[in-house]
């Protein structure tokens, strides 16, 4: 186990060592130039010069890459070029909103998701199965914008059942979340109800309904277990996936996670936040997967880690 | 010495709005986060406003106009020549840290933002002041040319004459800092501003929201009369809105989304709340002189009489006015009996047709990828097409634009909007350097039309030269002509002037003026109220 | 493929030869279902494909009728059928021409993305080996990128257009496909049958191909059309922040997103566009189950 | 609760469950098509009564039809009654149904590697049941699973129960699932082919345990099967059945020693015995030619075969430990002749063939005609190969599920470009017809054949490419007594027509004891003892193989064997720590070619 999860973290080192030096040489190539951003409109070139060379701008790819690197492993993510902060700053102050809007959203879409499948599945064949079905695409297809708005429109303008965007308590949570939560749970309703289907078909639930079990337990205790397998897997896979989730539903929300961030930064080719917040994700991901694979041995003892 | 300069100055003081109550609190919300309250630093859209109701310097406007009063110095002297501007301060101003503001804290600030190292993007702005180009390069730590007479007077020599020097000394950049709280904080300045404004920040949760706490010890008595601004920060515009209609926000900062104008301007109780107001904008299309077919003044000419500016204006809801020079109507020198390129695509076809391209020809439009802008660059392209000219749009981010333009042959076109001159003050000549003089057309500049004029520049450096208040008609004038040749020239195709609508909560107090304040935007927060106060 | 089994195994009696005989094709038609999302697909294509003589409006046409004098969009109905967007374009006529940049988005990058996906999860997965280490650490190093921002710097790089579009979009979009494939070839790898196929001889490339390929159909289908819808907005997202398919080229997806804050002011306009990624997708899946279905021999006959 | 007067009267002989003109249908391509018509019968409180018949004859069905688990929706109740003491139990709900199951009557299905919730513990599994039907806490439904362990003799019981169900063997596997259906005492007990998938050791034991059970407890059982050796061991009444319907029932011993009908006959007559199989004069006869010629060049001589699999663990992932799958063994199989490997599950068989397959690495000597595989190249190592075909263990799992039959069989011939085109046709078609399937059935998939089909089709396609050897890994095992004798049949014939030696591995003696001219006894990845048939069969010398015949189940009633010796220790694991090479066995020569180890 402890030499496993060494095993996987050399790994996870690598790999984001991979990212960083990837995004680092796209942006390298950007055609947009950062410095002018900075100097503003009246600068004269040789301002912009100096700037260029007090941040190293104007040094070779690997010097500069070496220097972000060496940063790195200090702890240091650089610092933003526009907001003149240090990038770690930034997204310490808006890495746990994320984080819980991702668990918000991971609940939401299970919930969803897996309800839906469940559902599917014992009514497979039926017109609900069908309804079911249209409903997971409807989910997967649905501009978030959109569904946010109109979840906001509804929910919270005209019912006033939560907060108009905001963030801070739990029912600040819910609408976003729900957002998120649509589009995964279109893919997660499909994924459990086939991987649902396959295990009703099994034996041992044939030999659960012999015991004269109540059909909840079978469905909660037996069948369940079996079949979230794949799904758990699908979590690690899905949390590259929010990344673009979340810009859209962090603006609508206002909700202060590093989706935002993102999204500015990008707009304004603050390179240090970009690297900064490709490398959390990147981070995030590794650490999902990584977790995905930790807990799948306690759901299936039969799976042992090497 | 001119006294006169100084007594005219106090003339157009403010007078308080007898209504006015004090206390209470205001929401207001942005999209996009604030990045630094650092004067010398902050150049966006949301901090702008913001620093001002922190820090003050020297001069600032008279609050909903864009006349120049005296501010932290209680009086000015310029001599005749127009180089030397003595300050004297007002006494007994105190930062938030409760030291006492001098002379020696102005010229500090003047020093630091100039030096490069603070990396400012308002240095340039500075450029006049004597010993700058020493500071910029790094040579010298000081400004040569600002000297501490006594605590209470600062002497500064311009290196050649300057009319807008007072502007200039009014511009967010030439705020007062603290020494002690700037080497305290030293980078982190920004978010623990200390000035001398009307505010002080109370919290600041980054990404979430921004506190401002009413500075009790204010220099100018009698205002503010708010306790409390919180700027709530991420919120979209709509969703804005939406909590606007609610209650729960008093100004959304980022005007009225396009997508809701109609609805809000259709409904005569949110109308009602609706303030509209002119603006120093100028939105243009950028031709490319340095490129062909754009080198050739007739072809310029004949692009700037194929843009059905109406239509553009309808399609954003009405929300601007035609505009037929570079200068907005509100500015100075904004010449009323210019008429400028008239539409008429079969006249531009003619023309097209008399430089060699009876068939047209193929080219690029750049345009910043934020609604309305590449709407707006789509009705450019319908219009060009009409005159046979077929261009690509190249929607992009901001600093791509801003690159693309930057580089001499890559942007044969650019629709400036949402990046457009929004005037750092409110002078004629603030049109001009950066964006159509010589100096602006170099790589990286912000001349996208790399239009460069040498007998233009001269003009306008003698424009700039006079410096009496009593010749500012005359000086307009020179500013009118200098833009009525570059339009015969032709490097731009100004498109519209956008009007500003900002909305208010309504229990929000205070003239209209204070809503559309052409230099606090989108509100100045010193002098608005609430009035469900008791 | 179908064609040499056909010869190789055509029996000269009559009992098996009609099963056989019957086509992947024919038996598509024998579904209601299937014959559905066939037509949508085939409707979609047409209209791609045959937009010029089905509207007599242009694109790109910003008509001065098509905007009220406020500016406002018009409402579906008269002349506009579906309405007309924000610069008076009609409605109708960009949603048929956008099929065309969608189609190529939809199923061309999105097929490259399931293909790319596919050849490395099943090589990876049925080669252990290094090949399939490289293969699969260089899997997991791109599924550590976060999707959009990976795209975005690609497509900003590699400067805007259709196909560098749809280049980005399977560049990025094959790792979750490629992942789930290769758990589960490595699962087929260790079937019995595949042993006793070596025991016979036959070689790796008949193995992955006609035997462990038709296993995989299932999954590939299922990710492929839930793709599509994904696909395609992915090339809004970009096209929105300026580095995808540029305007005025329409897609439906770029129609959703010019439009999307308008959406209760002109709800036409995302609305239209929606339905027609949803009905796409929907469609595709329809067949697709139905293919699964067909090409399962051990489904039929089953209630 | 009226759990002690059941047990007091086991002696009355009313019907504690009688079926009565039970039809059960499924839906069919041509509407509904019956599987079970008009079966009636019934059951008498603490008897056994075991309902044999051919695969496919309805027997699960008719399980499934009392427990109320009929496949949905493919399959339904079309008539009939179905009685549990009072009550009916076709009118019940299912919520009814749900009290019925488990607590009066209880199933243990036909596959017990599958039956079990693989994520859920042993202790789980079995305290659910308890507190599904009976009021009683956490702390009690343990001592009772507990006590139900202990009952069918799992070893220490109590620690079991935190265990999955993969971490423990076949045999202790089913054990559980009886466990598991006894917990409950319940009225009446449907043991639904307990032991099929078993070996034959452990199958003695589990037969023995429910022998014991049924005794202690009284409970009533039904036993299916199509084993008639089971069947004369346990029943005490038998229902045959075919297609669905009763063909005869009756007492065990009148249906052994004077059956009605022409297939119960038949039935019987199929059933290998030791001693006295049909096959037996069929290979003695060929025996006696190979005898006469001058010794030939073996078909594949096998010499210190070696196979080990590494395990992975420890800090960095290196081997630490090994499986010693094979360790050592040698053989070879000559001309025509047919060698068996027996041995039980896990001791090497499969991994043996395997390797003289070509399909794991091996360490030793393989020689195929004469020449050894290790040193050739690769295209002729494969031409080599071509000589040795394998039927694999598992007939369903060995045939890519997509692919039609025919395909499958054309395969081998299409991979060496053997035959071409409307030759290769006729050849399936004429190997269809060899091992007995019609022509026609050549588009069909497996999943559309029986089991004994399926693996009529395994044999066609290994003959397909004509090899000198045919390596037969348990391929009668799971088949039903008619089927499997036809199958051996269709061997020897083929063997006779094309002078195909045979590698045949097994568990089933009495199957082995019939086919084979020489076998070969493993045990832990090494051979115990080897001899001709003959010698092994009538004078076994190593304990071992003694034990393995003694397992085996005599299809008489009259020569019920009573107290099978169970192992007192579980079989010692092939697993080793690196470097810890188990000790090779010498063998001794006994003369006539038995080797035995010492
Ligand atoms: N789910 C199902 N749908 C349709 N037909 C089925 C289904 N399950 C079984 N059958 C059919 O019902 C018939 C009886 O099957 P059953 O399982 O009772 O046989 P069995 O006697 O138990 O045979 P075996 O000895 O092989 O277990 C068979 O012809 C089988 O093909
Ligand atoms: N690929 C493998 N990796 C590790 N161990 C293996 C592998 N294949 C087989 N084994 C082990 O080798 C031993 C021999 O297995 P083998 O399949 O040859 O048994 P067998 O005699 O055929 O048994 P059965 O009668 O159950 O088929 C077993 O302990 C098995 O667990
Ligand atoms: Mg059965
Ligand atoms: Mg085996």
């Amino acid at each position: 186990m402890a030499a496993y999860l060494l095993r996987r973290l050399v790994q996870a080192v690598l790999i984001l060592f991979g990212v960083s030096l990837i995004t680092f040489a796209l942006l390298y190539v950007l055609p947009a130039d950062p410095v002018r951003q900075i100097a503003g409109r009246a600068a004269s070139a040789q301002t912009v010069e100096n700037i260029r060379h007090q941040l190293g701008l104007d040094q070779p790819f690997v010097v500069q890459y070496g220097r972000y690197l060496l940063g790195l492993v200090q702890g240091d993510l650089g610092r933003s070029y526009l907001q003149r902060t240090d990038v770690s700053t930034l997204i310490a102050a808006r890495l746990p909103a994320s984080l819980l809007l991702m668990v918000g959203a991971i609940v939401c879409e299970l919930a969803l998701g897996l309800t839906m499948g469940l559902v599917a599945a014992l009514k497979r064949g039926t017109a609900l199965d069908q309804a079911l079905m249209v409903g997971s695409f409807v989910g997967v297809s649905a501009p978030q914008f959109v569904v946010g708005l109109l979840l906001l429109y509804v929910f919270a303008v005209r019912l006033s059942w939560f907060p108009i965007g905001g963030y801070g308590s739990f029912s600040h949570l819910v609408l976003p979340s729900v957002t998120l939560g649509i589009l995964g749970a279109g893919w997660y309703s499909r994924m459990m109800r086939s991987a649902m289907v396959d295990v009703l078909r099994q034996d041992f639930i044939r030999t659960a309904r012999a015991k004269g079990l109540k059909r909840a337990t079978v469905l909660f205790r037996h069948a369940l277990p079996n079949a979230i397998l794949p799904v758990i897997a699908m979590i690690g896979i899905d949390i590259g996936l929010f990344m673009s989730g979340i810009v859209v539903v962090e603006s609508v929300f206002g909700w202060p996670g590093i989706g935002q961030l993102a999204w500015q930064a990008i707009q304004r080719v603050d390179i240090p936040i970009i690297m900064g917040v490709t490398l959390v994700s990147a981070c995030a991901i590794v650490l999902g997967n990584l977790l995905a694979d930790l807990v799948t041995p306690f759901i299936d003892p039969r799976i042992k880690l090497q | 010495e001119d006294k006169a300069a100084a007594a005219s100055a106090q003339a157009g003081e403010y007078t308080p709005d007898p209504d006015a109550k004090e206390g209470g609190a205001i929401v207001v919300t942005y999209k996009d986060d604030v990045s630094t309250l650092d004067p010398a630093i902050g150049y966006d859209w949301q901090n702008w406003s913001m620093i001002k109701s922190l820090f003050d310097a020297m001069m600032d406007y008279v609050p909903g106009t864009t006349e120049l009063r005296p501010a932290l110095a209680e009086s000015y002297d310029i001599s005749d020549d127009g180089t030397v501007f003595t300050f004297h301060l007002r006494k007994g101003v105190k930062f938030h840290n409760g030291r006492e503001m001098t002379a020696d804290d102005v010229k500090y600030s003047l020093d630091r933002v100039t030096n490069p190292k603070t990396q400012s993007p308002g240095a340039g702005f500075f450029g006049s002041i004597k010993g700058y180009d020493d500071v910029a390069s790094g040579k010298a730590d000081h400004l040569a040319g600002v000297e501490v007479v006594d605590p209470s007077t600062v002497k500064i020599t311009l290196s050649r004459p300057d009319a807008t020097f007072l502007h200039v000394m009014a511009l967010n950049f030439a705020s007062v800092v603290p020494h002690e709280a700037v080497e305290k904080w030293g980078a982190d300045f920004g978010h623990h501003p200390v000035g001398t404004g009307a505010f002080k920040l109370a919290d600041w949760t980054i990404g979430q929201q921004l506190v401002f706490q009413k500075n009790a010890d204010y220099w100018r008595d009698g205002v503010p009369y708010l306790d409390k601004i919180t700027f709530e920060i991420g919120q979209e515009p709509i969703v804005a809105l939406l909590r606007l209609q609610k209650g729960e926000v008093d100004i959304p900062g980022d005007g009225i989304p396009p997508a809701k104008f109609r609805e809000v301007m259709s409904d005569p109780e949110q109308k009602a709340r609706v303030v509209e107001g002119g603006q120093l904008q100028t939105g243009y299309i950028t031709m490319n002189v340095t490129m062909p077919p754009f080198d050739k003044k007739e072809v310029r000419q004949a692009v700037n009489m194929a843009i059905n500016k109406d239509r553009i204006v309808q399609m954003i809801n009405n929300r601007a006015i035609p505009a037929n020079q570079p200068l907005p109507p509100s500015m100075p020198g904004y010449d009323k009996s210019f008429e400028g390129y008239q539409y008429d695509p079969d006249k531009a076809k003619e023309m097209l047709a008399d430089a060699g391209f009876a068939d047209g020809f193929e080219t690029e439009l750049y345009v910043m990828n934020t609604d309305p802008n590449p709407r707006i660059a789509q009705a450019i392209q319908q219009d060009l097409a009409g005159i046979g000219i077929k261009a690509d749009i190249k929607a992009l981010a901001q600093a791509n634009v801003i690159a693309a333009g930057g580089a001499k042959d890559e942007a044969p076109m650019i629709w400036s909007g949402g990046m457009a001159w929004i005037a750092d003050f409110p002078d004629p000549s603030n049109f001009y350097g950066p964006i159509l003089g010589c100096a602006g057309a170099t790589p990286g500049g912000w001349n996208w039309s790399w239009y460069c004029n040498e007998d233009l520049d001269k003009e306008a450096a003698k424009a700039d030269s006079i410096v009496d208040p009593a010749k500012k008609d005359e000086r307009d004038k020179m500013w009118s002509d200098v833009y009525g040749k570059v339009m015969a020239d032709a490097p731009w195709v100004p498109v519209f002037n956008e009007q500003r609508f900002t909305m208010k909560s309504k229990r929000m107090g205070g003239a209209d003026d204070l809503y559309v304040d052409p230099v606090h935007i989108p509100i100045n927060y010193d002098y608005v109220y609430v009035t469900d106060v008791q | 493929m179908s064609g040499q089994l056909v010869v190789e195994t055509a029996p000269a009696n009559e009992a098996g030869a009609p099963r056989r005989r019957r086509g992947v094709f024919s038996r598509l038609l024998g579904r209601p279902l299937a014959l559905i999302g066939l037509a949508v697909i085939l409707l979609t294509v047409c209209g791609a494909v045959f937009a010029p003589y089905l509207t007599p409006f242009d694109p790109n046409d910003q008509m001065f009728d098509g905007l009220s004098l406020e500016g406002a969009p018009m409402p579906p109905g008269g002349k506009f059928l579906l309405g007309t967007d924000l610069l008076g374009r009609d409605l109708l006529t960009r949603i048929l021409y956008g099929a065309r940049t969608s189609l190529v988005i939809g199923i061309v990058a999105n097929g490259v993305a399931l293909f790319i996906g596919s050849l490395v999860g099943i090589t990876a997965g049925f080669f252990r080996g290094w090949i399939g280490t490289v293969l699969m650490r260089f899997t997991d190093l791109m599924m550590a990128f976060p999707a959009l921002l990976l795209a975005i710097c690609l497509a900003a790089v590699l400067s805007p257009s259709l196909w560098i579009v749809a280049l980005v979009i399977a560049l990025v979009n094959w790792v979750q496909t490629a992942r789930v494939v290769y758990t589960e070839t490595s699962s087929l790898a260790r079937r019995e049958f595949v042993e006793a196929e070596r025991s016979i001889g036959a070689s790796t490339p008949r193995i992955l191909f006609r035997h462990i390929l038709p296993h995989l159909l299932p999954t590939i289908i299922v990710w492929g059309t839930l793709g599509i819808s994904t696909t395609v907005l992915l090339e809004a997202t970009l096209s929105y922040l300026g580095v995808g398919v540029q305007p005025p080229t329409a897609s439906w997806g770029n129609i959703i997103f010019e439009n999307q804050t308008y959406f209760q002011a002109a709800p036409w306009l995302v609305f239209f566009p929606g339905a027609a990624i949803l009905a796409l997708a929907l469609a595709f899946n329809l067949v697709g189950d139905a293919m699964r279905d067909i090409l399962d021999p051990t489904q039929r006959g089953r209630l | 609760m009226t759990r002690a007067p059941r047990r007091a009267l086991p002696a009355r002989s009313d019907a504690v469950l009688a079926v009565d003109g039970l039809t059960v249908v499924v839906a069919g391509e041509d509407g509904p098509r019956p599987v079970v018509s008009n079966l009636s019968f019934q059951l008498m409180r603490g008897e056994t009564l075991c309902i044999a018949g051919e695969s496919g004859s309805g027997k699960s069905m008719t399980a499934l039809a009392i427990m109320g688990l009929l496949p949905k929706p493919g399959a339904k109740i079309a008539g009939g009654s179905i009685r549990l003491g009072g009550s009916e139990l076709t009118d019940l709900s299912e919520g009814g149904m749900r009290a019925v199951r488990g607590s009066r009557v209880a199933m243990i299905f036909q596959e017990p590697m599958t039956s079990l919730n693989p994520v859920l513990t042993i202790g789980r599994q079995l305290t659910e049941a308890i507190m599904a039907h009976e009021p009683v806490g956490r702390g009690e439904a343990k001592r009772r699973a507990v006590a139900a362990l202990d009952a069918v003799r799992i070893p220490e019981a109590a620690s079991r129960m935190g265990q999955h169900p993969h971490e423990l063997s076949g045999g202790m596997r089913q054990r559980v699932m009886i466990a598991m259906a006894l917990a409950l005492r319940p009225d009446v007990l449907i043991a639904d082919e307990p032991t099929t998938a078993l070996d034959v050791t452990v199958q003695g034991e589990v037969l023995e345990l429910l022998r014991d059970l049924q005794r202690d407890l009284g409970t009533a059982v039904i036993l299916i099967t199509h084993d008639m050796g089971v069947v004369a061991e346990m029943a005490a009444r038998v229902v045959v059945m075919r297609h669905g319907r009763m063909v005869e029932s009756g007492a065990a011993a009148t249906i052994f020693s004077n059956p009605r009908e022409a297939y119960t006959r038949e039935l019987l007559a199929a059933v290998p015995r030791i001693g006295e199989g049909a096959g037996r004069v069929a290979t003695r006869l060929r025996e006696l030619p190979a005898a006469g010629a001058a010794r030939p060049v073996p078909v594949v001589e096998v010499a210190d075969l070696a196979v080990r699999f590494d395990l992975h663990g420890g800090l960095l992932g290196r081997v630490d430990r090994r499986v010693h799958a094979v360790e050592g063994v040698s053989f070879s199989v000559g001309d025509r002749e047919t060698l068996s490997l027996v041995g039980e599950s896990g001791c090497g068989k499969s991994t043996t063939a395997k390797a003289i397959a070509g399909l794991v690495p091996y360490e030793g000597d393989i020689l195929v005609g004469g020449r050894n595989i290790a040193g050739l190249p690769r295209s002729e190592a494969k031409a080599l190969r071509r000589d040795v075909q394998m039927i694999f263990q598992d007939p369903y799992a060995s045939l890519d599920p997509r692919m039609s039959v025919g395909d499958l069989v054309a395969e081998p011939m299409l991979i060496h470009g053997v035959a071409s085109g409307a030759e290769r046709r006729e050849r399936v078609a004429g190997l269809f017809e060899r091992v007995g399937l019609s022509p026609a059935d050549t588009g069909k998939y497996p999943h559309e054949f029986s089991g004994g089909q399926r693996q009529r089709i395994c044999i066609a396609r290994a003959l397909a490419l004509r090899p000198k050897l045919i390596i037969a890994d348990e391929s009668v095992s799971a088949l039903d007594v008619s089927v499997q004798a036809r199958v051996l049949e269709l061997l020897r014939e083929l063997q006779a027509e094309f002078g195909i030696a045979f590698l045949f591995i097994s568990h089933d003696m009495a199957v082995v004891e019939n086919i084979s001219d020489r076998v070969a006894v493993m045990y832990l990845g090494q051979i115990v003892e080897t001899g001709t048939r003959d010698q092994i069969f009538t004078d076994p010398k190593h304990p071992y193989t003694q034990r393995l015949i003694a397992a085996v189940p005599v299809p008489d009633p009259s020569r019920k064997r009573h107290a099978f010796p169970r192992l007192d220790q579980d079989i010692p694991s092939p697993v080793r720590r690196v470097g810890d090479e188990p000790a090779r066995l010498k063998l001794r020569d006994l003369g006539g070619g038995h080797l035995v180890a010492a």
